[in-house]
């Protein structure tokens, strides 16, 4: 049997196929290129069949920790997700496809691009969304490069509220480009309308904001995206969508364009990926916006179809004037989400985000009433949120481990100051007996 | 078909989330909860199955149907790595333990694959060191020149443009541009190849780079690499391959040999992870030494002890790129498959691949044109011009849906008119092949007695050709049809 | 479609082996080995998925159609119960352990899920005790005669018939046969029930018992059943439910209230257990407290330190009908599913079920001859008899293809000329239905109009109408084209 | 939301059907049945959500071990299953389609059975084979049933080498029946031609053997088959699939009927189910033979299509007078299998037999070479072998599975007087190291 797997010929064909193109052997078909350039030395082992190999990845799987119950979020959560996801999107037809370059051979992944779209544009009360982004971070970085597109400006503010993840990565980006980028420390743990105030004039194109903020806090921007509004500069807001359930949408408060992580949406948390970077916006900005769009046409019967549309703005066509070098989405992740919002429905997702925030409102009474901790802040919070200790949140975390819970993400990270704070994250599937647990841990090791 | 929306029905229910069985004394205040609930769909489980089921039957697919499509890579997916992948254990994990104190110990497995998955890489290319977290090919191409720049940067070198083939993909200027460079492109020669000549005009001080893909675009492997690379490493600038193509060469060819100082991967081509209706990718990064310093933290790193850990500590880095360390379980699909494969399997993919692109090269030789006459790599490029009056290269296209064939890439390269570039990759039989030769050949004869019939295809596919301009001036992006306004 | 082993080329290869690393001393000698290898196909994984995938969209199924087809409870198969069923510790026990010394302790999880699921199964039927051997519901019919002849003979009993009314599924008579047991047959009166009268001439002192259906097959509910089942007990007879029609009744009735001594449950029928082309089917046996000591070994027991444990003395039982436990992935899938219903969900389940048969037994008595005035249970039954000259419900039947709906069941039950049996289960929408409805007045006009038009289908099927009498005559059970002979 | 899960009808929905059908509510559906047979009493939980229901499954789940190195066969064996298994099978096409009553809208399930009678045949080395019955042991007996129906004889010799698991059920099955049933001691390991000679006479209407038996031994059956064949009675033969990857078939030995377990062919141990019986014999005798089977013939356009055939044996038709009662086949089993074959091929097949093989040669060695342990049977096996120990092999057992194994089967179950003999089996799965650990354990506690 053959050495290599997966190939389909037999030795049989490979000699036919090889009198055919005039070769003698596989090495003939290189002979074009210089001996110099081709090499056997590889240090590789030899293959492993599909057995070992799997007996192989099960021994490395089992040195991650399992059993462990988890607080820690910071923007990604632990959610149920129904087996109906799974078992739908690991259809062949669906995850052996791409791109739908062909639109009469791609109606099932166009259609559920467009109903991903849709499900997009309703949760963040906006009109249109596009097809997904890699991810929340990258999503924000294209929201604030399409606000500097639509603005022609070149000077950014960004809200501390946003994700430091977010941020170190807007960071890094915008390094090569001609971009002012400012952060504006939070105020009380929500964005500072003044200090915004002082720096907002017409040089600013776009403004990143946040909510629920990375310390979990919730807040109406409404009043702050009209005085971004009134210098003519675009308001970007991050958002976490489970939220979207129950609070009130960047689409109401006035945002121009929404980003954000849809790892929450029927994604396992998968060390890191792949995720899914969702963007909303409005009609008349949607010519703007990057990566693909689906939308809905005829055929030459009159039958509704789905294409890829508005691909003048994309770099197959624009190359390097394009509005971004995105050349995919996220589709995979894109249908499993629509695939968990619609077993979920109307009621079932604002149900799990109701879910959420008791869990943590019952967390926030339990855990402050502990000796020593107090609140960060005292703001209206959704699912996460930030707690002072007596002493320095990592060591209060390595030592929790120890007891098998991941009891929340030390804030200290990010922001200098705060070695001593934790911020504790919940989702539907924390139980009322866990949360006790943890409070009653906690306790143990301040 | 119906949209999901469209069999929404209120009052019915999904899937079912535990009662609530907290109350907690902190409520959220009206003013900042949403006016109405999110018009979500209410259907029940059983209507969700059987839409996303049928749905997926409207889709052609590498496990449904023959998909040549060039310059995809559109092999088969491995089941075992599709099992590896969903792994308990892999899937649970939250990326931010290992950034927590004591945390790395509750993801050694997971730092373990990566660090492995970086080691196969760099002996397969010849580089010394990857990162993996670029989450698509075109995001590794931005990686990349964010890395050239930091290169220039960090040497006080004046550098303002990349230069790029004509033939190259589209992102790669687009991906220069968003590094903040100006692109110079070079033409084509008659071979396909970039103009030698051209390509030394524009090589000079300011060049900070150049992207490469080998074999490029047309399938050909340009025999000058070596002086090309050469001219630009005498400016300081850098050679950047683009492993859109690396599946024609793997196991045979390492880009590092060749003195190329970067080079992105793409793993849902070479190594076989699924393409997903058009995601999630992802596009590893490999450096030479000298760029080492620049990868973007937080990188995998081995202790003396065994143990593994995440190390932020490289001042020079370009920074994250990513949340976290790329597209986790599609990386463990491609570990999963290169365990497979294996030292002799790498180079026997290459060899099939290459040998079934010429096989077709050299059977649909006689029936269309092809832009060469030399033998191809791992995928063969034809021109739709002598197909019969009025039949284009959009008209075979369609043709070829009729016959249960997906079409390949079609006006592609640009550089090529009426272009039909077609790959058929390693893991298609000769009888599929011979199949699609036989059809090629029929359809080119319908081309030229039966034009009509070509023009109304696709007639068996769900829909028929579809109105795209219609929908770029209607943009209808989100269905409104429940809601009043 | 190919068969895989037309697909078949010598020298390729599927999913690899690994390489055989133990050369032992000891060799089987030449003689006991076999001459040539089978004949198994040579493809790759490429081709059995795309092979396997392809075959699969042949297929009606309740993930893609509407499949009304009476008597078999085409429910949803909720998702979860398949995900229940695939947890790993679940799947990798050999059912050997617990016979081991001290090797209970490595299955206490399996061992708990089926106690669990035994209890549950007893408080939903009134019924003392179950076993969950039977490995569907014919062989639930086979034990529960051999104990009912176990019981007799315990008695002393001179036993030698078993009464079945003549509406009954043929697996009824069938596993009475094999009990050892002769049939008589009691015929259905105007009401479809059986004909009290003519029953009660049958019972006499030589009766073992009665299996009954109820509903039984025509979806009626015998209001005269505590009669019936008095005059059996009278003569130390033993009332047997038929429980393939449970999905009307669960949640509401239990048979062991009504006096019923024994019953089996379809699995795959009311509790939602896929039925995968035609099984594994699984059908659990509930005995009454008086036939506990019949009931198959080994029995699960829950001992006084809370752990589970097998039970092999009871020297009165039949013995073993299975080699374990029962099909136990498909147990762990209903105890799922039983888990999610609860209390209310079962009572909630039968409702919809009657519901929507009793919709369709409205809307379609217009256009057909329903076989009863009066309502119906989960299925309605109507007759055929009324559709145009020369056309039968088997034409009915094709024509419903046509139009993307499973056919119902036909020609059943027996004592209905030209029988149409539906059973929409309560997984179906009221849009489904409604659609269903319009389907079957459309055909019935066509029935009228366009009598050709119904005898030439089904037409949108992979094939057409098939000739059943020469697959008979000419008995090609196996592929042979690929040999010599 | 309905306290019903599954269910697709919205209240809406339910009041306008009940109103049609001119009921006030659901009770009114059925009150024509007595209220006093009607009954609220069910003592159940509540439903469960999705994600209760699972957490509590794995919560159960986790008290079987799983860490357990395998070495207990008996006829059930714990073989690799390739992950395209999995995947294909679990195409909701398949498993929720049912008996392919409609052929036009089941040719999928009806062709893939009629590649797996066609794979069955091939292995058994028999002209035909139905599509399936429930198990190994069924299907012994179907298969002797078949026997007594083509013979109109009722007397039954079978060999002690049959396992006893199936001898049990045997019994069971035909202690209602008029059938004479006698069983034939072994003789040095292989059936004993001196006791079934002395045996054989006309009134004998099946012989049931089995091949490699339960102690693991191999034989050739050729000799004593054609004295079966001399009073006219008819041969089952139960066997274990793998092993006929090398070894010489039963329908090269001359055998009748062939039946047995096909659990091996792609289904996961699963605690004892759902498994597969195969059923195979000549073609001559294929009216007698229980069960599903599907045939090839034509449409009315000559295009190739599956039907299932042969339906007057069968129940729905035959009622009381029927082959069997069976009235369905492990469809969905069958499918496993003859994916799992094609998946291996002609070479892989055969190499996975060769390794089961090697591996319990190796451990022959090995294991024999212990002081104080000797061979039952000094015969020819596949993979699986019965050794005597120095103590009792219940006991030896008990003490290995605190160390993590599970070594062996202990006879002693069901053989007299073997209280001290263990039953070692061997598949692909089980390493060199592993026996390696198994020798030195094995040693340790003897």
């Amino acid at each position: 049997m053959s050495h290599t797997p997966f190939v389909c010929t037999s030795p049989a064909d490979e000699k036919a196929m090889l009198h055919a193109v005039d070769a003698e052997s596989f090495d003939d078909l290189f002979s074009h290129i210089p001996a110099e350039f081709q090499t056997d030395q590889f240090g590789l082992s030899a293959g492993l069949s599909e057995m070992e190999m799997m007996q192989h990845l099960r021994k490395i799987a089992r040195k991650n920790s399992s059993d462990l119950t988890n607080f820690c979020g910071a923007g990604f959560y632990d959610h149920f997700i129904p087996a109906a996801v799974d078992s739908l999107t690991s259809r062949g037809e669906f995850f052996t496809a791409y791109t739908p370059y062909q639109p009469e051979a791609a109606q099932g992944t166009l259609q559920a691009a467009y109903e991903y779209q849709t499900a997009i544009a309703r949760l963040t009360g906006m009109e249109v969304s596009n097809a997904s982004l890699y991810d929340g971070g990258t999503a924000l970085f294209e929201g604030m490069m399409m606000a500097l597109r639509i603005t022609r400006r070149n000077c950014v503010l960004v809200d501390t509220g946003v994700s430091p993840i977010y941020r170190t990565m807007l960071r890094s980006y915008t390094r090569n480009l001609k971009i002012d980028y400012k952060e504006i420390p939070l105020s009380g743990g929500i964005a500072d309308r003044d200090a915004f105030a002082q720096h907002l004039d017409d040089s600013i194109g776009a403004v990143l904001l946040q909510n629920p903020n990375f310390f979990g806090c919730i807040d109406d921007l409404t009043g702050l995206i009209e005085q971004i509004h009134r210098v003519k500069a675009v308001a970007v807001v991050s958002t976490y969508p489970v939220s979207l359930g129950l609070l009130k949408t960047p689409g109401e408060m006035g945002a121009d364009i929404v980003t954000g992580e849809g790892q929450s949406l029927g994604m396992p948390l998968s060390f890191g990926g792949p995720y899914l970077g969702f963007m909303a916006t409005r009609k008349k900005l949607v010519r703007n916006m990057p990566g693909r769009i689906v939308g809905a046409t005829q055929d030459t019967q009159g039958r509704r179809g789905y294409v890829l549309t508005l691909q003048a703005r994309e770099q197959h066509i624009r190359r390097e004037k394009a509005a971004s070098n995105i050349c995919t989405n996220m589709q995979l992740c894109a249908l499993r989400s629509i695939v968990y919002l619609s077993l979920l429905g109307k009621h079932g997702f604002a149900d799990v985000a109701r879910q959420c925030m008791d869990r943590a409102g019952y967390a926030w009474t339990r855990l402050k009433a502990i000796d020593g901790v107090e609140p960060l802040f005292d703001r209206p919070f959704f699912n996460e949120f930030a707690l002072k200790l007596p002493k320095d949140a990592s060591e209060v975390v390595s030592d929790l481990i120890e007891e098998g819970i991941a009891a929340g993400f030390p804030a200290g990270r990010y922001y200098v100051g705060m070695e001593n704070v934790l911020l504790f994250a919940f989702t539907e599937k924390r139980t009322k007996k866990e949360i006790d647990i943890l409070a009653a841990r906690l306790e143990s090791v301040l | 078909m119906k949209l999901i929306f469209e069999k929404s029905s209120p009052g019915r229910g999904g899937v079912r989330i535990p009662e609530d069985r907290i109350s907690p004394e902190e409520v959220i205040p009206a003013e900042l909860l949403r006016s109405e609930p999110a018009e979500l769909p209410e259907v029940s489980e059983s209507e969700v199955v059987r839409h996303y089921t049928r749905l997926s039957r409207l889709n052609f697919s590498v496990d449904t149907h023959f998909y040549p499509l060039g310059s995809c890579t559109m092999k088969h997916n491995p089941r075992a790595c599709e099992k590896a992948a969903s792994v308990p254990e892999l899937c649970e994990t939250h990326p931010l333990w290992p950034q927590l104190r004591h945390g790395g110990l509750l993801t050694q497995g997971s730092l373990q694959i990566l660090y492995s998955l970086e080691r196969i890489l760099s002996e397969i290319t010849g580089l010394a060191e990857f990162t993996l977290q670029p989450m698509a090919g075109s995001h590794g191409e931005l990686t990349a020149v964010m890395m050239m720049a930091a290169y220039h940067r960090d040497r006080g070198n004046k550098k303002t443009h990349i230069i790029i083939p004509d033939s190259a993909h589209g992102t790669n200027p687009a991906s220069a541009a968003l590094g903040g460079y100006s692109v110079v492109t070079v033409p084509s020669d008659e071979n396909g190849v970039m103009d030698l000549e051209k390509f030394k005009e524009a090589v000079n001080e300011e060049t900070a780079g150049v992207m490469l893909t080998l074999p490029n675009t047309l399938g050909v492997f340009n025999p000058q690499i070596r002086e090309l690379i050469d001219a630009v490493h005498a400016v300081d600038g850098l050679m950047y391959y683009d492993g859109a193509n690396f599946n024609a060469i793997m196991g045979r060819i390492k880009p590092g040999d060749l003195g190329f100082d970067l080079c992105h991967l793409n793993l849902h081509k070479s190594f076989s992870t699924p393409h997903g209706g058009g995601g999630p990718g992802t596009g590893p990064v490999g450096v030479c030494e000298k760029l080492r310093p620049f990868l973007p933290i937080s990188r995998v790193a081995k202790t003396k002890d065994g143990t593994y850990t995440l190390d932020y500590d490289h001042p020079k880095s370009i920074g994250y790129i990513a949340p976290f360390y790329g597209n986790f379980s599609i990386l463990v699909r491609a570990y999963a498959y290169l365990l497979m494969l294996g030292r002799e399997g790498l180079r026997g993919t290459s060899n099939r691949a290459v040998l079934n692109a010429n096989y077709l090269l050299e059977k649909l030789r006689g029936s269309y044109a092809a832009v060469s006459e030399s033998r191809c790599m791992h995928e063969c490029v034809f021109s739709g011009k002598s197909l019969g009056e009025g039949i284009h290269t959009l008209d075979l296209a369609k043709a070829l849906l009729d016959r249960g064939v997906h079409a390949p890439t079609i006006y592609f390269p640009l550089n090529v008119p009426e272009a039909i570039m077609i790959e058929p990759t390693e893991t298609e039989t000769k009888e599929t092949l011979d199949e699609f030769v036989t059809m090629m050949e029929e359809i080119m004869e319908l081309s030229k007695t039966d034009p009509d019939a070509l023009h109304a295809a696709p007639v068996t596919t769900p829909v028929g050709r579809l109105d795209e301009v219609a929908a770029a001036k209607n943009m209808d992006l989100t269905y409104t049809g429940d809601q009043n306004d």
